[in-house]
């Protein structure tokens, strides 16, 4: 039956602490074992819990366990608890499975590396609080999940921190991060002083409960989660941290965009969906920061040279479509693209990985080329993966996720959404295409240095069964009509609101879709594969090129924040440097260190003045005694 | 019979006090400071012994007897300790101990 | 005597007996390692002697003793102080020249007096105990028998103890002389009637015993001989004389002032008050700029003597719960925090200077890490034992309405995180910028690394979970009001 | 208590400290009168009885004196115990006696560990 669940974040935990300490001393094996062993056995414990789950059905498809009242004092009592319903079942799942499989990668892909169990520890810290995050039944523990989150990442991003760059990106994700953070844990304090609980479903029943549809308050404190949602999620304004996330080892990139951190922003809006119902301003705004990345995204996508950046750039598109899902309440959509996205995006990131130790640690697509022959499983393996993220029809997990999102968006009456993640989907499919053919066909460029071993290959073919068949927990009414995934989650999440149209309609709108998708892998294949003249002579010409530059650059959102908030900033501090509020904290410190300076004089060494002290201190006590 | 006031015992044993605690203050030589401190405790054993015969009862004296063990307790080690601050410094002079400070 | 006050005194008993074995094994043959293990044995003879012996309140022994629980919590904390310090001991000396099996016949005896001083419910037994750890303490202190800062530390903490003493002791004498009273029940009970002036030699009494307790305690203005002695110490008796003396003698105070309610005429409130707020500021103020570790442990253990006052000043249970766990925490993080000093200690000095520790991270990552998990715990960082300990101290305060004390503990924390961090920042910096004089560390020994693993596990056990040991606290202070007038 | 003092009941003590008084300030002033003052080579030094003088009183002890004069205030100190405990020996019992016993068996370990340890031995 259920119980004990504490076990399944508890064991990477444990793992964490056993590297951290003794890590060092440790045979490579052990390490390993540990590292990745910790993390299997979480996923065991996830398995058998999500069996239980599914299997007894507890009453309201949830299930609660108290772990500890932390302390009991003066009417303080924060209880200590985990939470598990289908929603978190679903993330917890494939938090584990995903990261299980990126860890027994890591096994090979991280031999080389000096700081081994470093390494290992900081991965198993990052799936802790990531489970955490997901099993919290209060506001507060999920918040520190999310901190632990933003702590891993910086750590991890910041891992080969000898070069100025790694450590420059590492320091730019968690400030980045932070201004949403920041934003968050003031819509904390918001949530707990008006509903004074940060218990999740508490608050949730008490904000419907108190809070009109649209009231202020309400919108506030969606628009703060929302803004936390949108740092951890790298979605606009706060996108710019992910591209150069890719600092970090690439199983680190794996974990991150699929397993763990940016999909806690579409869980905190998921989990707390009550709230933003009736907040429907920001629900729009959901929607509409989700359609604009997804195209945003995409466009720069397709200009860069970095194999590990393209991957960034979409993996920051395809949340923007959870966000889209999650904006029209498809809340379903967005989880099951949520699921399929971890599958094929590890597995890209992970065959990405593999080319580029194959490729003396070629990053650059342009140098590589024809890789089809020499690396044959790592191509098949990829190729699946891309197929999935382009959507391609019926035999990849992606067709089924995005299908069901652009046919929510158009079902609930979003038809300028639908348009944009249309559009998307070329892109999408443009994108995609353009990476395995600079990759894998075409004259090769670069020398094969190493193949990748049996322990990197064995997690992409595993990841590419679930890629391919992830898709089949949900068929659309056209194919088949077979629901088990939204039933699943439709236990913990509203249904969405859809219109009840025709099936003849989904029909055209698959199509649609897929014509789109279909026209982008032939884009792609003409302009980088048959015709790469084009391509030079588009860009050769001033305007091509001027928007060339300004997507590789990711829409110079990297730009206007340097000149528009760090620059006016960085002058500032300079300007206000010996202001009045400057000589206040100058004064606070001279006003401490004198004090230090002339207390420390009364320590004069002398046992006698020592004694004079405890005189002095003896008369004005019996004074004070006698004669107050 | 007639005694003497309470009080009268109690200034004594004060004054007593505060000429241990001033040559505690004043002189540099250890060993005087040690001697000094072990006229505090015997004023604090005559305040006892006057308390006991106030009362009438044994208890005051026990605690004198207990102070007397103690002080030479204290005083054994006190004297091994300037010994060995004798062997380091080669004086008894306590303002020559100030190694620490600050 | 009947059987079951002996075994009410068995703990006692242990200890002492334990003392004499030792001094005769020295006798019979000298050995370090049998010395130890021996004093080991009676560490642990003695915690299960608590642990055996019956609790309850009012468990009064002869007129000298009583063992109730809050006793019992208060030997058993202690006995566990003494047998970490005899771990760190045991590494410590091994590395210097000389005689140390009579350390261990110290360590002992100056356990016995603390736990003498917890158990004591007259002014013969307070006493007693109190010079029984303090002539201890004098030998244990010097011991270090080729450094000068050793003798030198001795010294002044001899002469100002024993004047301290003799404030402590004149003071009982005025007390008794006034209301020939010894034991502490039989002492009139203050506020019973606070329209009645408090007779005046009494009150100076009373204020002299508070100069006593509080050189003990370090409270300013008794504070100056705290860092000179910190310093000179052996780090391990260092160790001692911060966690195990202070806690014994505040766990007196505790007591004595539960009993009399003495604490609460108003005159000495204001005093406690006045000592409260001068020890959070001065100590704070004097770490600051301290290069030296163990003078900046001395100044903060001042701080934290002041947090631990404001939770003393108020008189309901809340306070003394959040007292006695706030003392338990502030054990382990001063424990470990000089075991640490104590275990990195090279033989021909202590790694005492805040140089010594730089760049520690990259040459111990687990002496770091343990070395930032206490001073986080000092400064109150959530998720350690200091700040559970802190957040009680505040709402005992806050409780007891005294809004000064807990502004005053706010700044004073604000104060000393500068010097908590700038240590920790100095552990992870680069190695190399070092000095080149650094001496070389000593490997760490199975025994200590276990010790330090254990403390830090206490800590964060004490800072995650904290509900049954805030249980077992609350029983325990219920006890010690057993007896007393109703409120 | 009464607050008068009756000074009439002291009179012999203050007689006792005046006679004390006049006594020794009358042996020290007659010899200072009476007695010789001049100072030659032989003056000081003892005459027909007791050994000459060899150098400064001033000489350094040995640490060992020290050692066992220490030992002996303790051990003497000690004893008042024991002496307490004569005066009551026959209220307290049984009881007092095994604490009695206690107590000497204390010492004597103490004393077998100086013994051993080598601090009796005036070298």
């Amino acid at each position: 039956m259920l119980m004990e669940l504490w076990v399944v974040p508890a064991l990477p935990l444990a793992g964490f602490c056993v590297l951290a300490l003794v890590g060092k001393r440790l045979s490579r094996w052990l390490v390993a074992g540990i590292g990745a062993g910790s993390v299997g056995l979480a996923m065991v414990g996830a398995i058998y819990f999500s069996h239980d789950f599914m299997a007894f059905e507890p009453t309201g498809h949830l299930y609660r366990e108290s772990l500890w009242t932390w302390l009991n004092v003066g009417g303080f009592s924060p209880d200590i608890g985990l939470y598990l319903d289908p929603l978190s079942v679903v993330m917890m799942l494939v938090v584990t499975i995903v990261g299980f499989l990126i860890h027994v990668y890591s096994i090979q892909y991280m031999a080389g590396d000096e700081a081994y169990s470093r390494f290992f520890a900081y991965m198993n810290l990052f799936v802790s609080s990531m489970l955490i995050l997901v099993l919290a039944d209060d506001l507060l523990i999920l918040y520190l999940g999310w901190e632990g989150v933003g702590l891993c990442s910086y750590l991890l991003i910041g891992f080969w921190y000898q070069s100025a760059a790694n450590a420059r990106a590492a320091i730019k994700a968690f400030v980045v991060t932070r201004v949403g953070d920041t934003a968050m844990a003031i819509g904390l304090f918001l949530l707990f002083t008006q509903l004074g609980t940060l218990d999740i479903q508490e608050v949730l029943v008490r904000a419907v409960r108190q809070w009109p549809v649209g009231s202020a308050t309400a919108i506030a404190a969606a628009g703060l989660l929302l803004a936390g949602a949108v740092g951890k999620s790298a979605q606009l304004p706060l996108q710019v941290w992910l591209p150069d996330a890719m600092a970090g080892p690439t199983p680190v990139s794996a974990l991150i965009h699929a397993a763990t951190m940016v999909t806690a922003g579409v869980y905190l809006i998921a989990r707390m969906h009550d709230l933003f119902i009736i907040a429907p301003p920001v629900q729009t705004a959901v929607a509409v920061i989700g359609a604009a990345t997804l195209v945003l995204a995409g466009c720069s996508a397709m200009t860069q040279f970095d194999i590990k950046r393209v991957l960034a750039y979409s993996t920051i598109s395809q949340v923007g479509y959870m966000f889209l899902a999650l904006g029209v309440h498809a809340w379903s959509a967005a989880l099951f693209h949520f699921m399929t996205h971890a599958f094929f995006k590890s597995l890209l990131f992970m065959g990405a990985g593999a080319v580029i130790i194959s490729m003396h640690h070629e990053q650059n697509m342009f140098k590589m080329g024809g890789l089809r022959k020499q690396l044959p499983f790592t191509f098949w393996t990829f190729l699946i993966g891309a197929c999935s993220l382009a959507s391609l029809p019926l035999v990849t997990s992606g067709f089924y996720s995005k299908g069901l999102i652009l046919w929510s968006v158009w079902a609930t009456g979003h038809p300028v959404l639908w348009g944009a993640a249309l559009l998307g989907e070329f892109i999408t499919s443009v994108y995609t295409f353009r990476m395995v053919f600079l990759t894998f066909f075409g004259e090769p460029k670069g020398e094969v240095s190493a193949r990748p071993g049996p322990i990197i290959l064995g997690p992409l073919v595993i990841l590419a069964f679930f890629s391919t068949v992830a898709g089949c927990v949900h068929i659309p009414r056209p194919l088949g009509h077979f629901r088990l995934f939204a039933r699943l989650v439709e236990q913990a999440l509203p249904v969405p609101p859809m219109q009840p149209l025709p099936i003849a309609t989904e029909v055209v709108f698959q199509l649609l879709m897929q014509g789109s998708v279909l026209l982008g892998v032939a884009f792609a294949y003409v302009l980088f594969l048959r015709r790469n003249d084009l391509v030079a002579a588009w860009t050769a010409r001033p305007a091509g090129n001027a928007l060339h530059r300004f997507w590789f650059s990711g829409w110079g959102f990297d730009w206007v924040y340097t000149t528009l908030l760090a620059k006016p900033y960085v002058w500032f501090a300079h300007a206000s440097r010996d202001d009045a509020f400057e000589w206040i904290y100058r004064g606070i410190g001279a006003i401490n260190r004198g004090l230090h300076e002339q207390l420390s004089r009364t320590q004069t060494g002398l046992v006698r003045w020592y004694a004079v002290g405890i005189v002095i201190g003896a008369v004005l006590l019996l004074g004070l005694v006698v004669f107050l | 019979m007639a005694t003497i006031p309470i009080h009268y015992g109690l200034l004594l044993a004060a004054l007593l006090f505060v000429v241990g605690l001033v040559g505690v203050l004043v002189r540099r030589n250890i060993l005087f400071i040690l001697m000094s401190i072990e006229i505090m405790l015997n004023a604090a054993g005559l305040a006892f012994v006057v308390g006991g015969a106030r009362w009438g009862r044994a208890d005051g004296q026990v605690m004198v007897i207990i102070i007397l063990t103690v002080a030479a307790a204290e005083v054994a080690v006190g004297l091994a300790l300037v010994l060995r601050f004798h062997g380091w410094f080669k004086s008894l002079d306590a303002d020559r101990a100030s190694e620490m400070r600050g | 005597m009947t059987g079951v006050e002996l075994i009410l005194l068995l703990p006692l008993i242990v200890l002492s007996g334990a003392a004499v074995a030792v001094m005769l094994a020295i006798a019979v043959r000298r050995n370090y390692l049998a010395a130890f293990l021996l004093t080991l044995l009676g560490f642990v003879l003695t915690i299960m002697a608590v642990a055996l012996s019956p609790g309850g309140p009012q468990r009064n022994v002869t007129a000298l003793f009583v063992f109730d629980d809050f006793a019992r919590f208060f030997i058993g904390l202690i006995t566990g102080a003494g047998l970490f310090v005899a771990v760190l001991a045991f590494d410590y000396f091994r590395q210097q020249r000389g005689q140390f099996e009579e350390f261990f016949i110290m360590l002992l005896g100056a356990t016995f007096g603390c736990a003498v001083l917890v158990a004591s419910r007259h002014f013969a037994s307070l006493f007693l105990g109190l010079e029984i750890l303090s002539v201890s303490l004098y030998a244990m202190i010097a011991y270090s028998r080729d450094r000068e800062i050793s003798t030198e530390a001795g010294l002044k903490y001899l002469i100002l103890a024993g004047v301290s003493a003799a404030f402590l002791v004149f003071g009982m004498a005025l007390v008794y002389a006034q209301t020939g009273a010894l034991e502490f029940s039989r002492m009139p009970y203050i506020t019973a009637s606070p329209d009645e002036p408090l007779d005046i030699i009494v009150l100076a009494g009373f204020g002299m015993i508070i100069v006593g307790i509080g050189f003990k305690l370090a409270l300013v203005p008794f504070h100056l001989w705290t860092p000179d002695v910190y310093q000179g110490a052996p780090a391990p008796v260092t160790a001692f004389i911060a966690t195990a003396s202070k806690g014994a003698v505040f766990a007196l105070l505790l007591r004595l002032f539960a009993q009399t309610d003495v604490a609460f005429y108003p005159p000495l409130y204001v005093t406690f008050v006045i000592l409260a707020i001068a020890s959070m500021l001065f100590g704070s103020w004097l770490a600051l700029l301290q290069n030296n570790m163990k003078r900046i442990l001395a100044y903060s253990s001042i701080a934290h003597l002041g947090f631990l006052l404001v939770a003393f000043m108020g008189r309901g249970h809340i306070q003394s719960t959040a007292a006695a766990f706030y003392l338990t925490a502030y054990f382990v993080t001063t424990l470990g925090a000089f075991g640490i000093v104590s275990l990195l200690s090279p033989g021909e000095r202590d790694a005492e200077w805040i140089e010594d520790y730089r760049g520690l991270f990259w040459r111990r990552p687990f002496v770091a890490v343990v070395f930032s998990v206490m001073i986080f715990s000092l400064a109150g960082i959530p998720l350690t034992g200091g700040f559970v300990g802190k957040v009680l101290v505040i709402l005992a305060g806050e409780q007891a309405a005294q809004w000064a004390l807990v502004v005053v503990l706010v700044t004073a924390s604000a104060i000393s995180l500068f010097y908590y961090v700038r240590v920790v920042g100095i552990m992870y910096m680069p190695a190399e910028a070092g000095g080149a004089d650094r001496p070389a560390l000593p490997g760490l020994s199975l025994q200590g690394g276990g010790a330090l693993a254990c403390l830090t596990g206490l800590l964060v056990l004490l800072g995650v979970y904290p509900g049954p040991f805030l249980d077992l606290v609350r029983d325990m202070v219920t006890t010690v009001y057993a007896g007393v007038l109703p409120r | 208590m009464p607050a008068t003092v009756e000074i009439a009941v002291f009179w012999p003590f203050f007689v006792y400290f005046g006679c004390v008084i006049v006594l020794v300030a009358g042996m020290v002033g007659v010899s200072y009168v009476l007695g010789s003052r001049h100072w030659e080579r032989a003056t000081g030094a003892p005459f027909e009885s007791g050994i000459v003088t060899t150098g400064s009183a001033r000489v350094g002890v040995p640490a060992n004196f020290y050692l066992v004069a220490m030992l002996f205030v303790i051990f003497d100190l000690e004893s008042v115990f024991l002496f307490a405990w004569a005066a009551v020996v026959r209220q307290v019992g049984w009881t007092g006696y095994v604490g009695a016993c206690v107590f000497i068996v204390m010492m004597a370990a103490a004393l077998v560990y100086l013994w051993r340890v080598g601090a009796l031995e005036g070298r």
